[in-house]
């Protein structure tokens, strides 16, 4: 199944788009920015009162971690598409999925990677408690590539579209409900003593499955938009 | 035939404002469907014969 | 000429043949609805339970029902469009995506209405609702997707890959927002509200559905023989614009 | 040797042209020649697959390129109206990555040849893309010619924005690759300089 030079291809893609992030650290820093600042509104707007912040807290901490995720998604394929680049992957001796499963990969190391990192920081400002901080991250460690996943097929189909920044948001979220349910949903029931596993694993599958469709949907797109 | 009268028909039970607010929008959005069908392909066939 | 005739005939031939079709559905359609309606409303007994809101299950039903069979078939139909390159099924996944829609909108409505005095609340959380909702979004997508690309082409497929990644999504949806509800409070909340549903009941509500899934093929076809006018007349005003010239080598 | 087969494209609801029969042997360019919009890009991408024509093929010894696809592309060095070249990336970056995508592992003084080649200095070699001019971005597009071992080559008009000099250079380097045994499409408007025997000229009248 591995023809020979499709790591090197995969490495290729990965490498070159974290170099370009490097090249533009504070445009790669906006999403997190934005997830720090939207999960600090919270508190403002409903009131310091622990046992509330405790109860919303992991779903206000997931929909702020999808909607930095969104916010980034224009990134993803954009620059690619209006200088040629994208045109010069198609164009290669390897699968597009495969290419694709890079981008997806970069995207989620300058997007989703910081927000992992930063959960526990966010998880303790909302009050959670030692075990759910721990949860959050790893439910977020295992959902944010499904959210990287998913959104790369909007931000595929989106290419080149008037008014794409919101449609994307529109066709993404949607798609997003189930990620966010079952995110939430283990930080939510550590809380309340039920234990997390059922919910974890069911991310874990949510993984699965976007890694196993989300790149060919994602290729078909992409050569949709360069017809 | 399962009413006794009329009033009874149209009260529902108590549910009426329920039940016959469900049905009327039915009825409007099925047959505002088939208007606006109705318009667009009259405008569509008379821009076609404008064509030819 | 090289033109790939076939292609072009297939929109062509069904134009009129749908235009046969059309008045005969639309019969049946008119027909199913009365019969199910005068069942539902004037012969079905009240629901020892619920009372007579019970009978908005008539129109939200079938409603719901048809607004999820219709996605399948439009995104069946985009998948075709693009196994087999042929114009015609992006233009009958067009042709469904509105009336989709509507029945969408019209579960979710009926559902607030029967909600209200069952539940005691308009919206509830749950898994069937839910899905509902998520449903209409993805239509809303999906005919926003293919408004906001120019090139005809570009939009019936991108559209069709939007729908098909939303095949997928609508039932994990459905599970996970089950799951959800049973994994935290437990406050499941059962639709049929556990009553055995009366001959009658069932009868009217298998003919309203029956009568909906005909006024859906009488209006889908409808909007498809739009679709084609529309589509024809851009192609007709292209051509006589511009003659392509045979190409010469040397 | 690539043939197309009564090929017929449309864009929109827009017949660009009807029925081209080309064959383009190896050893011999075929440019492509029309006005503004006659689809001489259209004809190009629809060598590349990027674009699937209405109607017709395009074959890859004698096999459909549809069917070839991955093989296809690795026969294939495709230089589009686009650069495709990162406006963040030293052109000596660029170069490596583009390389890194279709597996040939190029050393750092192997590209800096081929810029050289292509007329570039060493001094623009470490600088951003984006500081140079217009011209020197297609010349880092194009020195990917000089890096390519690919048979078959598709240009869009590789020339524009180029001066006297550089389109000398790549000239140069076209008919080296034609003389290897290799194949090239050109769209462009203006003569290649090579040798009338082995150009082959096809003119599209939208």
């Amino acid at each position: 199944m591995t023809r020979p030079g499709m790591w090197d291809a995969l490495c290729g893609v990965v490498r070159r788009d974290l170099l370009l992030a490097m090249r533009r650290r504070s445009d790669a820093a906006m999403p997190v920015f934005f997830l720090v600042i939207v999960a600090s509104l919270f508190p403002l707007g409903v009131g310091p009162e622990p046992a509330v912040l405790r109860t919303i807290g992991p779903g206000v901490l997931w929909v702020a971690a999808l909607l930095a995720c969104l916010l980034s998604l224009g990134r993803v394929f954009t620059a690619d598409y209006l200088d040629g680049v994208l045109e010069q992957m198609v164009l290669i001796a390897q699968p597009l999925p495969v290419l694709v499963v890079g981008k997806v990969f970069a995207h989620w190391v300058i997007a989703g990677v910081p927000v992992v990192l930063l959960s526990p920081l966010l998880g303790m400002q909302f009050g959670l408690d030692g075990e759910a901080v721990a949860v959050l991250a790893l439910s977020l460690l295992l959902g944010t590539p499904t959210l990287s996943m998913i959104g790369t097929i909007g931000a595929a189909l989106v290419l080149g579209v008037r008014g794409s920044g919101l449609l994307v948001a529109l066709l993404v979220l949607p798609l997003y409900v189930p990620v966010l349910i079952f995110g939430a949903g283990a930080v939510a029931s550590s809380l309340a003593g039920v234990g997390a596993e059922a919910n974890l694993s069911l991310l874990g599958a949510c993984l699965v499955l976007s890694l196993f469709f989300a790149p060919w949907a994602t290729a078909a797109a992409l050569r949709i938009a360069l017809e | 035939m399962y009413w006794g009268s009329m009033s009874e028909f149209w009260a529902m039970g108590g549910y009426g404002l329920y039940v016959w607010t469900s049905y009327i929008v039915t009825a409007l959005c099925l047959v505002w469907e088939v208007l606006a069908l109705w318009r667009r392909r009259a405008a569509a066939a008379a821009e076609n014969r404008g064509l030819l | 000429m090289g033109i790939n005739w076939l292609k072009y005939s297939a929109p062509q031939a069904f134009y009129p043949l749908a235009g046969k079709l059309i008045p005969w559905f639309s019969i049946v359609a008119a027909l199913a609805i009365a019969v199910g309606l005068y069942i539902g409303l004037l012969v079905a007994p009240t629901d020892f339970q619920q009372g007579e809101s019970y009978r908005i299950i008539f129109v939200h039903v079938p409603a719901a029902w048809m607004s999820m069979f219709l996605y399948v078939v439009m995104a069946l139909w985009a998948g075709f469009g693009m196994g087999l390159n042929a114009r015609l099924s992006f233009m009958m996944a067009q042709a469904i995506a509105p009336t989709g829609a509507m029945f969408t909108f019209l579960a979710l409505l009926t559902g607030a209405m029967w909600g209200k005095p069952t539940w005691g609340a308009w919206w509830v959380w749950d898994a069937r609702l839910t899905s509902e909702l998520i449903l209409l979004f993805q239509y809303a997508g999906v005919m926003l997707l293919r408004t906001s690309i120019d090139d005809l082409r570009r939009a019936d497929r991108a559209s069709g890959v939007f729908a098909l990644v939303g095949v997928v999504n609508v039932p994990i949806i459905y599970f996970s927002v089950k799951w959800w509800n049973t994994l935290h409070q437990g406050a499941s909340v059962s639709m049929t509200g556990g009553s055995k549903m009366a001959a009658t009941m069932l009868t009217a509500m298998l003919l309203m559905t029956f009568g909906f899934w005909m006024y859906s093929m009488a209006v889908i076809l409808s909007r498809s023989r739009c679709v084609i006018l529309e589509r024809e007349q851009l192609l007709s005003w292209n051509k006589s614009a511009s003659t392509p010239e045979p190409v010469e080598v040397r | 040797m690539l043939q197309a087969v009564a090929l017929s494209c449309m864009r929109g609801e827009r017949r660009l042209f009807v029925d081209v029969n080309v064959t383009v042997e190896p050893g011999t360019l075929l440019t492509v020649v029309g006005e503004n919009g006659s689809g001489k890009t259209s004809f190009l991408r629809i060598l590349t697959s990027l674009l699937s024509p209405e109607a017709g093929a395009v074959l890859w010894q004698g096999q459909d390129i549809r069917q070839l696809k991955e093989q296809y592309y690795a026969q294939l060095t495709y230089i589009g109206h686009l650069n495709g070249v990162k406006d963040d990336l030293t052109p000596v970056e660029n170069l490596m990555a583009s390389a890194g995508l279709t597996g040939d592992h190029h050393s750092n003084p192997l590209v800096q040849d081929a810029l050289e080649s292509v007329g570039l200095k060493r001094m623009v070699h470490r600088l951003p893309t984006k500081v140079l001019s217009q011209g020197q971005r297609r010349r880092v597009a194009l020195a990917r010619l000089w890096l390519s071992t690919h048979p078959l080559w598709l240009l869009d008009e590789p020339f524009t924005s180029l001066d006297t000099a550089s389109t000398a250079l790549v000239t140069e380097r076209l008919q080296s690759h034609l003389r290897g045994g290799g194949l090239a499409v050109v769209v462009t408007h203006q003569e290649v300089a090579l040798p009338s025997d082995v150009i082959q000229r096809l003119r599209l009248n939208g």
